[in-house]
């Protein structure tokens, strides 16, 4: 499984594979909000978790439909569905390595993103750490359609509209728990708490449902 | 009435998506119905009706 | 090879639809007419009951806004049950089931939604806010359009049927959210008055005409379910026949 | 060939009966064969006449309209799941065109594992045996079509696997490709192994047993009658 | 060439492929963001045009990278360059077909958006007007890395580091234009001009660094 | 065969002392030939001695490191890049596998144009030529190999090209396909086209002139040396 994990992390490095490109993404959206805010820093710093939420969510997406695409035009697909390791835990490294390939430079990169946003120490360590634990759950629930995606020889759009409207509550959560730690009447563990078990559910049900499909669709 | 509009509206508006998901899944039945029958006709049948004609 | 022919395997011996298509036959005009009949009472009741002091005349948008919010719920609870059917059964009726179900789901979540703008405009004074109920009864809306999407772009039913039970089963994990989202944010909307643990907070005076008005509505989901179960059974006996035909005459030219 | 075999090792593979469907259409029906440690089957037939099919539904990649599959290890025990004892060699090779051979060759080494206690060859000697050493620092896309395949099947050679399932194998492959994969065929059988391949060039194998695929078997309307 | 527009949209309908994602994406930030900066109406309808602008640039990332990767891999792209036509001519034509089938969308679909965010008609339509002049240009620019991603079948991270930040000039006066029209001290017309110049430039040197990038692949 | 041709009518292609790299290493060196209307220059060698990187190099698909390559028209004006005349069958297909077969060719009949005033085939013609009418209707990803390999090939029948470059044409086709094949080729050449193709299987063709490619052409260390 190691074995998997370093062979997709090299591809993504090699192939033009995500690393950078979320952190990218988002030095773009970085540079173009201050123009709908204007010069006003508090507002700045006041969406700025939100923004740099939003652009972890869109940044993990980036390439996420071809997870199991690419493997299936070459047929290495094939080889992976007949292994007695559980395709399960195939899937999960999978998305690991992915999200180690996307997620996590964006999450290395907050801090920095957040002092362009001008928010305070603690906006950029909570937004820091609900991004560690919260982003895992938009690539698992993204794997799901990244599956059932390789179903469709015609048709990887629909799938798209079907899950991207799952990682909502994720964001919902990890966007709240981040002003809870900020702003905070409202206290910041029980968001959080639900973001964790929110990542844990997906983590178990994404790879799953993955792993189901990609058995009920192989042809 | 206050707000008539908003409660006609609803009622209008339920009404019209009920009776057309009902117009629509009987006309649905009654096209698959004619389809069946004009394959009948053309002298496609099914297995088991065949089986009982002891064909 | 005539053995096997002959021998009905336990799977398409579970799966009969001719025996299932003679028993909508037998029900469905009973079923037809008792939707009717809670139609004729529950509208009946709706409009003669007294308004609320609070809500005024708009309380009776309740009367259809509620249950099809409710319905919209269960129609996908329904769709995720057959899904299971399909995955761990393979039984061709749960097929037809969900596919049969997404249409009707998403019709009453349309109603849901459009009554609760309708009613919200007098209410809160806007048609939409972005408040977690509403957004997720739209995610809900939307669910339903893509299922429905995905069924027609698979063109071997028994395909599409797995490949959307697998998504219909992750996308349930948004029914909780819906039921729950009142309590979990505090949001505009109104948190659950009828189905709560401690009983309904209601006035009987509008429970009586909301739960004709529910029992109603759910039989008229299950009537048009079943009818378009029966439908889609025709519709893939068409096809195979169809294909039969065309094989035939091949065959023969 | 077999007088090598000890016979506590000896195993086999067994269809009864399969059918199986592509798109709505029946591709083949009631296709049975029983092959033992040493045998070979080889699928021949048109082109469309159904062979990939079969090989995918014995390898458990498609699943079958009826029947069944199963393999019998040297213990006598049987598994459902013949994918899990086998080594498939589809249409595709199952390469990453931007990782060097070694890296994936490496890769499927460690990630296939040898399941079975046989000694698996070496990346070196893998490519050796496909007559292609020297070049595994290449990347995989910088092959020739032929060497592409000779590495695709130098992916048997680094892990075991007592059944080998090959869907044309020897396609693209010069003269000397051909046999230089019928010696290591018949390597595989003489260690007890089974090949179940479909091709339409013979291939220079000894005793082999041949199935002729005629596809489409038949009209069948199904469940929905 | 109109058949290569056609078949490029087909494929965009049928596999995987535009069309509606853009707005997807769009509909899932827009349904978002109000969950992280709350619902402030006018704050809302201020960060509204910023918003829909990054949803455009998102929109037309997606799937860009593989506009020539899916050529080259079926075989097509070899024939592709080997005709008559010149290749700079094939390269437009396939960024009009990615244009249509995702940009165009959102740009239609701009005013429901705004709407969405609460903005003002002014707002809605200098961001309608913006987003039909400049999105080209980010096409136009998307397509110079995909085919550079082509030619160089170990390099494709470069590309997006070297083709993305060539976007934000775009991005910045498409939305500072967007902004004067609203509320204006500066005057709309000149960052709409230089928008208007930077669509003409790239729709000029886009294809034709592209096709040269394609001519010289490597093999 | 030539007999048929109208003298107007005879075109060639001539390549002069070609040399080519891959990598950087050079594959061949000093390759020339001359082909006339009607002709066929078959190329064969062992695996990876440089037949594909002949024929890209001759398409015009990759540079060559030396030499040149050209084609003289009927009216006697001769053009650089032979590719604008070519059909190029490669390894791989060219064909979408979400659009339907119709589709797919439908595309490449008016993309590619019909340049040269020769009729072409229409689709269902196309399709019956390379025996599988009938299914053209089907999305070009639900074949089996033979069947996309032929509907690869009715490709360069609905649009007319003079040249006909092919690396491997028969691969993954059965028997019935090779001579179903060659016969088509056949045709193109009486009605004086050229032929090009790298083939591991002997083609059934009539008087063909063969070029044996080894591969490696030696070390040479280029400007750099
Ligand atoms: C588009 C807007 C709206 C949507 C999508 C919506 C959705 C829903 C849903 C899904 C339920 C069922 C919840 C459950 O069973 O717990 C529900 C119930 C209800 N809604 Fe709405 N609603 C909307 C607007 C409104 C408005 C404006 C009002 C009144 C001010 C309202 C009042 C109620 C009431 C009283 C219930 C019953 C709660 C209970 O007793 O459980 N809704 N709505
Ligand atoms: N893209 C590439 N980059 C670098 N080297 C390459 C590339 N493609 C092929 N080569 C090398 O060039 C040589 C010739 O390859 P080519 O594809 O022309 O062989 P071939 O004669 O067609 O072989 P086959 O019969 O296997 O198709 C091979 O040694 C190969 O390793
Ligand atoms: N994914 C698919 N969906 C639907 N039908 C398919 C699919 N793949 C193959 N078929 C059909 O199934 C039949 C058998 O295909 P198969 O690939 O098994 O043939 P084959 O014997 O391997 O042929 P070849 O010699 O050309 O490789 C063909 O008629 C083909 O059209
Ligand atoms: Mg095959
Ligand atoms: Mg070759």
């Amino acid at each position: 499984m190691t074995a998997l994990l370093l062979r997709d992390l090299t591809l993504s490095v090699r192939a033009g594979g995500g690393a950078l490109i979320g952190v990218l993404f988002f030095l773009t959206v970085v540079a173009v909000i201050p123009f709908g805010v204007g010069p006003d820093l508090a507002l700045l710093s006041r969406i700025g978790p939100a923004i740099v939420w939003i652009g972890a969510l869109l940044a993990a997406l980036l390439g996420l439909d071809r997870l199991f695409q690419a493997e299936r035009d070459d047929g290495s697909l094939d080889l992976m569905l007949m292994q007695e390791t559980p395709l399960v835990l195939t899937v999960l490294v999978k998305c690991l390595a992915h999200w180690i390939a996307t997620s996590l430079p964006l999450v290395i990169a907050s801090p920095l993103l957040g002092l362009f946003m001008n928010m305070s120490e603690t906006a950029i360590g909570a937004t820091m750490l609900t991004l560690l634990v919260g982003s895992p759950a938009i690539t698992f629930i993204g794997a799901v359609g990244a599956a059932v995606a390789v179903a469709l020889p015609r048709g990887g759009l629909l799938v798209s509209i079907l899950v991207l409207p799952l990682t909502i509550p994720v964001l919902i959560f990890g966007v709240s728990a981040t002003y809870a730690a900020v702003e905070g009447p409202s206290p910041f563990l029980p968001p959080f708490l639900i973001l964790v078990a929110l990542t844990l559910f997906f983590a178990v049900i994404g790879p799953a449902a993955a792993a189901l499909a990609l058995r009920n669709t192989s042809d | 009435m206050t707000h008539a509009f908003y409660v006609y509206g609803s009622y209008v508006f339920a009404a019209l998506v009920t009776v057309a998901a009902t117009l629509w899944t009987w006309a649905d039945g009654r096209a698959r119905r004619k389809e069946l029958a004009a394959l009948e006709a053309s002298g496609i049948r099914r297995r088991s009706a065949r089986a009982k004609d002891g064909e | 090879m005539s053995e096997t022919s002959l021998s009905i395997t336990k799977f398409s011996d579970l799966a009969n639809p001719t025996r299932f298509l003679a028993l909508v036959a037998r029900i469905l005009p009973w079923m037809a007419a008792f939707t009717a009949l809670c139609f004729i009472v529950g509208l009946y009741l709706s409009f003669t009951t007294e308004g609320d002091y609070q809500q005024g005349e708009t309380v009776r948008i309740m009367y259809i806004h509620v249950p099809a919010a409710w319905l919209s719920m269960m129609g996908y609870t329904i769709m995720s049950l057959s899904a299971i059917g399909t995955l761990v059964w393979r039984h061709p009726l749960a097929d037809v089931s969900a596919k049969a179900a997404a249409p009707l789901g998403a019709a009453f979540t349309l109603i849901a939604l459009v009554t609760g703008s309708l009613w919200g405009k007098p209410m809160w004074g806007t048609w939409w806010v972005w408040d977690a109920r509403l957004t997720s009864v739209f995610i809900l809306f939307l669910m339903y359009l893509g299922l429905i999407a995905l069924n027609r772009a698979i063109d071997e039913p028994s395909k599409a049927a797995r490949v959307s039970a697998v998504l219909i089963l992750v996308g349930f994990v948004n029914i909780p959210i819906i039921k729950f989202s009142v309590d979990w944010w505090n949001t505009l909307h109104q948190s659950a008055s009828v189905l709560r643990l401690d009983g309904p907070a209601i006035d009987p005076e509008f429970l009586r005409p909301l739960l004709v008005m529910a029992v109603a509505f759910t039989a008229l989901f299950f009537t048009l379910h079943i009818m378009a179960m029966r439908n889609e059974i025709w519709r893939r006996r068409v096809a195979a026949q169809r294909r039969m035909a065309a094989r035939l005459a091949s065959r023969e030219g | 060939m077999t007088q090598k075999l000890n016979l506590s090792n000896v195993f086999s593979l067994e269809a009864t009966n399969l059918s199986a469907r592509r798109g709505e259409d029946l591709i083949f029906e009631g296709v049975s064969f029983r092959l033992t440690s040493g045998e070979a089957l080889v699928l021949t037939g048109k082109n469309g006449s159904g062979k990939s099919t079969l090989l995918r539904v014995v390898a458990g990649l498609l699943r079958q309209e009826r029947g069944s599959v199963s393999f019998t290890d040297s213990h006598g025990s049987i598994h459902q799941r013949v994918g899990e004892v086998s080594h498939y060699l589809g249409h595709r090779n199952a390469m990453k065109s931007e990782l060097t051979v070694a890296e994936n060759l490496d890769f499927w080494r460690r990630f296939l594992g040898n399941t079975h206690d046989t000694p698996a060859f070496s990346i070196d000697d893998a490519a050796e045996a496909v007559g292609l050493d020297g070049i595994t620092h290449l990347p995989f896309g910088y092959l020739s079509a032929g060497q592409q395949r000779r590495f695709a099947f130098a992916k048997l050679l680094v892990a075991h696997r007592p059944v080998w399932i090959l869907d044309e194998p020897t396609a693209a492959l010069d003269t000397s490709g051909d046999s230089l994969f019928a010696g290591l065929i018949e390597t595989h059988r003489q260690r007890g192994g089974i090949v179940l391949a479909a091709t339409h060039q013979p291939l220079a194998l000894s005793d082999v047993r041949e199935l002729r695929m005629t596809g489409f078997a038949g009209v069948s309307a199904g469940v929905w009658g």
